[in-house]
């Protein structure tokens, strides 16, 4: 396996922190967080001009046909600035399952609105913080002559607010299985609702649905879907999630370093205090252990190596505790400050308390690893 | 007084406080503490006179000075029960426990014959001006200065304080000022009481991370403090400022833990009832807290104990960095506790009890002496290793 | 509850410290390891010259008639040097086992033979390692005579080697229940096996019987033993090893700050480096903390509170971490010397993982303090 | 070199291992390791030499100087397939992976003539000499003198090495020494090479913790270093010393990992056979154990990427860090999943193991540069922050 990053990696890398340096700077998140946590023109410009949200989406779908590797590259950048965009939701959720379990003619459709439309998508995920977020489906589909009802609810689906385009996954009241449905804003609007997060700037609000009728072109599945077919999809949603702690724990160790360098106690820069050296370097060494896993993982996923599930799930733990150990430490080292709203360090730590325990708690993906070793399980 | 003795006084203490924290105080239950700090301040100030009615504020002072000469057994029980009872956060702490204490060691006649009678009777509220923004962690680069009126031998006063905790609630401030023009660090301070209604003030309320706003930033510009408000002489003003700190340990220590044993109780209440306590490293981490809390108790008995044992003074340097961190650490676990039900706002007033706990207990690594400032301390007071060399600047 | 120490009790720990400082030295130790970690002559001044052990026997017995605080406070002294006699089998192990279950005749007879002959004893415990080190019992008893033969194998006792008295309990053959056994070194010399211990400064060795007769005056109980009468007594113990952990973590922390006094490296003390400052700080706050549990612990033991189960479990927790922590500090701050045999760290390594998982391990302790918590158990 | 032409390398490597590593050389078998690398010292020659005959010693070495150029990714592959083989530590390691590279890169034509051909062939052993006593973390500070015989041109060396791995077994030192009078740090030294086995030199083993022996003492007393025997110029010994050691990272590391995947292995077997593995505790443990190892494998790919990703480079700050504190609680966990069976010797071999491993990885964080120096690196090369002043001494 090859982690080399090839010249056009690089420069999409540095160009995503350089744009995105420029566009999701302080101001722009504070100012989006009146804004529900959505910045329409930072979405727009790297959805529908830059073309970011096509990046693992097949060329023929208008995409640029690359992979888990580059969608990571990305997702550490949004994460780094915590851009208040529903880019995570889009590529990383709602895209590969499009792609993965959408029927030929809804596939290519819905993923080239995503791809040049400057689409935002979401999923309903039945249990977001659950190991297995589709264990238990609570939406239910009725048909209803050529169309559908849905009902049930959901009490946090990711940049709801936001999305253009929302799927929901739902038992099927006519036969055994699932079905995945495409819902427009529009028609529920009148039933989102959306919740005081701790983390502005990754919102979400909660989903209602009573007797809601849909078109039967909704209906996106192949057919034959059932909880497992989301497994695969869902990997991707895990890898993006961690590239995007990971992503943001640079960030915050970056706004530490600055504030370190530049505060004065004692007559000295704080930064010169070996203690505190000391730290900062550990911060390097975790964020820099999580981040080749997370490399690792991402290739396998492309790769279709049969360790990536679990090399997520550890990448998944390690960038959780390496964003959550940044943003502790950024608050206790900028001292005063760090305990006020005006400084940035609790938008961090914001942001590692509301994802650290998605997709599962961390303890409940090392159980699932402890339970991979051949060795243990015997 | 007899172990029974002091069983009974328990008892009065809290049958007091069972009749009184009801009614129209009911609401006050369990309010006010830190990061609730700024709470219903008006009934606060009601409850304070309430406890003045009862005696049981300033407890601790001697006798001629209005207290009740209480033992430290006494005070101690006196905490405990009133924590225990859910009593709330005391807007009359830092008059009670810090200049009042610093007034009686240190004040003139007058001072104390002004100063003490409101304190007792919850009638006057006061605050600390210590910290400034370029004297946080190196707490004695102090800026703010005090020049004398010529005319009037009144100071006038000029600089910024910060973290100025309930500022905005307050009567009167303590504020630490350089009246020696070229002094530097410890040397050349004055000590000074300066009410705060008046036109040289102004306070800025400062946001906290969980939105709420308890501490401030308070502006000093040419604002007046009387030529009979110095305490001790100028120039002394380190010596009184250390001292009144060294007022604050101890008593209260005891009264704070049981708050954080009812922190704990409502974690694990929580825990027990959304499936949390199942999991095998909660409980873990529940059982740690629990450990954890019970060595500060012990601690804080040894701190107190009579007889003076080194072991234990110098393990008492720890104390600080030990309560925080267990107390960040239990805000912590509040949170995972809650898991996905923690991420957004609850109707459960519970849920978000733990949230705003999550959020302050970020500061208590921070505030009265952050832990670095405690690491070194400890290294250096405690365990003789070298000094850390200051910088050139500054 | 008063935490002060007395006079007579600062007295005795600065005593106790100034004596072993003299005779525990690191060489009096050295050379004990090659005599199966036992040291007779500092075993002979210090029970029988000094009347150590009589620290919590009755004055009726010969003892001090003190408490379990004031064991602590010497154990505390021999843990911080290791000091290689069998010292807290005797006091903390084997004394309070006869005081609480032995029958009025017995107790008083051997309880002054430990006061003032300078007896060294200890018990076969069934299982060590575990919660309940009775949880099993494999010795048995069989009536044989006026006496009883005796069988069974315990594969490790502290200080067997060097006691002159040993209790084994065993399960009785003629009817239900237990019976203990107090029995001379002589009779079952041929069937003893040191082991090759970790950490020497507390030797163990095996134990087989195989119908080794004893006489009827062997069995000291006072009838109707059950495992659940060893609960008792078994606190003393756990206490007592608590207490040899915290005195040890002090012992090491001190070794450490000296050599970090003298050795220097880029031309400064290594100790005046804020890292390694702060490092030994957090010992130092560790090592409090465990402390004060300990004599909060004991405390409670001698005021009989309820409490002090529990807190001499978390007591147990707090010190094997502060010791562990200690010594793995100890050899990264030595640098490279740390790792050779000629400098100290390791021996405390030793004790530090030796003794972790005795009567359980952290997790079991733990998880059986969140048992006890009535809003998690309800 | 294509994905299928490697994968046929690889079963090249482990046939050649599985067919070579057997009937004598069978004891050899996971021997030979840190903390028992001095185990079966004559046999491990004869396994060199049996390496050099099927070629696979300093394969990557240029064919010109006898080696076999295998690019960097058929080098991960020799050394992965021989490490998941079980092949044993290598005593020809210093000379092949530190030696000969910087001999071919700084040595005269003549020194590659003399000293690479024995090297391949294992028939000559090199050790290192470069830490003394006060020259650790603070490697620079040599006070080990070597001055110039008037009359021969030669080299008299005069000092004390210490640490040095394997001296006893090895017949060369390549030595670092002050050649200019009064110079300091890492200036005015000397790159020498020197026969171990001559009247000068003293070696006294350093008994680890464990028990074992594999570091050194080496006393010098007027030793004698040919003229020719200089690598580099006087007083460029620092430049080639540093170069050196540029060698040593990278590729051996994949093997490294392999070494530990197997000791986790082990580990995560006695855990399941003596129950250890049902406490969740240990689970977590184990899985976290699985995820650091996966973590440092993709850290060394990225370490050896083609193309320069600066946050790769980085972060590759940390990978000395990063292994060795997860190999020293790898020994850790191999201790506590032995449990009370781990406190005496055993007849188990495998449990043995793990004790010895337990004991060795205490020094991983400590040889090789400790973990505060690496931390120091970090911090002021990696992230920029300030240098740690140097004292007034020294």
């Amino acid at each position: 396996m090859d982690l080399s990053l090839s010249e056009d990696q690089l420069f999409m890398r540095d160009e995503a922190k350089r744009f995105l340096a420029e566009r999701a700077t302080s101001e722009a998140v504070r100012a989006s967080i009146a804004a529900r946590g959505h910045d329409p023109a930072l979405w727009k410009a790297l959805s529908s001009e830059l073309g970011w949200c096509g990046i693992a989406i097949p060329e023929n779908a208008g995409g640029l046909g690359l992979g888990a590797f580059e969608m990571v590259l990305l997702l550490e950048e949004t994460g780094r600035r915590l851009a208040p965009v529903p880019f995570w939701a889009t590529v990383s959720l709602c895209t590969p399952m499009i792609n993965s379990v959408a029927a030929d003619e809804s596939r290519l459709a819905l993923l080239s609105r995503v791809a040049s439309d400057g689409v935002a998508a979401t999923v309903a995920l039945p249990r977001p913080a659950a190991l297995d977020p589709f264990e238990t489906i609570e939406f239910t589909a009725c048909p209803d002559g050529d169309g559908w009802k849905l009902s049930g609810f959901c009490p946090a689906v990711f940049n709801l607010m936001a999305a253009d385009l929302v799927l929901v996954p739902a038992k099927l009241k006519d036969k055994p299985g699932l079905g995945l449905f495409a819902i427009e804003p529009a028609a529920i609007a009148a039933t989102t609702a959306p919740l005081d997060a701790i983390d502005s700037t990754m919102p979400i609000a909660s989903l209602r649905l009573s007797d809601v009728t849909v078109s039967g072109a909704s209906r996106i599945d192949a057919g034959d879907l059932q909880a497992s077919s989301f497994v695969a999809p869902i990997q991707w949603a895990r890898l993006g999630l961690a590239a995007e702690q990971i992503g943001a724990a640079s960030g915050c160790l970056e706004l530490t370093l600055n504030y370190l360098a530049e505060r004065i106690q004692f007559g000295r820069s704080i930064a010169s205090f070996q203690a505190v050296k000391h730290r900062c370097a550990e911060l390097l060494i975790r964020t820099g252990e999580a981040r080749s896993l997370l490399y690792g993982a991402a290739a396998s996923l492309d790769a279709d190596d049969n360790e990536a599930a679990r090399e997520i799930d550890g990448a998944s733990v390690l960038a959780a505790e390496a964003l959550w150990r940044a943003a502790e430490e950024a608050i206790q080292l900028h001292g005063g400050v760090g305990n006020t709203w005006e400084y940035d360090p609790h938008l961090y730590l914001r942001r590692a308390q509301a994802t650290a325990d998605l997709f599962g708690s961390t303890e409940e993906k090392l159980a699932r690893i402890a339970d991979s070793l051949r060795e243990v399980a015997a | 007084m007899s172990g029974k003795e002091l069983t009974a006084f328990r008892a009065e203490v809290a049958d007091w406080m069972k009749s009184n924290l009801s009614g129209r105080f009911a609401p006050l239950l369990d309010r006010g503490h830190a990061g609730d700090g700024g709470a219903l301040p008006d009934l606060r100030k009601d409850w304070e006179r309430e406890l003045a009615t009862g005696g049981w504020t300033c407890p601790g002072w001697p006798s001629e000075h209005g207290g009740r000469g209480l033992s430290i057994a006494e005070q101690v029980a006196f905490q405990e029960e009133y924590s225990r009872a859910g009593g709330p956060g005391r807007l009359g702490h830092i008059g009670e426990g810090l200049l009042g204490p610093t007034l009686i060691a240190f004040g003139t006649e007058e001072q104390k014959q002004r100063f003490l009678p409101p304190i007792r009777e919850g009638r006057e509220f006061w605050c600390q001006g210590y910290s400034e923004p370029d004297a946080g962690s190196d707490l004695a680069n102090i800026k703010t200065r005090a020049r004398r009126d010529p005319e009037t031998g009144d100071w006038l006063v000029t600089g910024q304080k910060v973290w100025t905790s309930l500022a905005h609630l307050s009567d009167w401030i303590f504020v630490v000022a350089r009246c020696e023009e070229g002094s530097v660090g410890p040397y050349g301070l004055i000590f000074l009481l300066m009410p705060l209604d008046q036109d040289g003030i102004e306070i800025h309320p400062i946001r906290q991370i969980g939105g709420g706003s308890e501490f401030n930033s308070v502006f000093f510009d040419n604002a007046r403090a009387s030529a009979d408000c110095v305490v001790g002489q100028p120039g002394e003003g380190w010596k009184i400022a250390m001292a009144l700190l060294s007022f604050e340990r101890g008593i209260s220590t005891l009264g704070q833990q049981m708050g954080f044993a009812r922190e704990l109780d409502l974690i694990a209440t929580l825990a027990r009832e959304n499936g949390a306590a199942a999991n095998p490293m909660i409980r873990d981490r529940l059982a740690r807290a629990w450990v954890g809390l019970r060595a500060m108790r012990y601690m804080a008995l040894r701190m107190l104990a009579q007889n003076a044992d080194p072991q234990a003074k110098l393990e008492s340097l720890g104390y600080k960095y030990q309560w925080s961190h267990w107390h960040r650490d239990l805000g912590k676990l509040g949170m995972d506790v809650l898991g996905f039900a923690g991420v957004a706002a609850s109707d459960d007033p519970r849920a978000e009890k733990l949230r705003q706990l999550f959020f302050f207990t970020r500061a208590d690594t921070v505030y009265g002496g952050t832990s670095e400032i405690q690491l070194n301390i400890i290294a250096e007071r405690g365990l003789g290793m070298p000094k850390e060399p200051r910088g050139e600047a500054g």
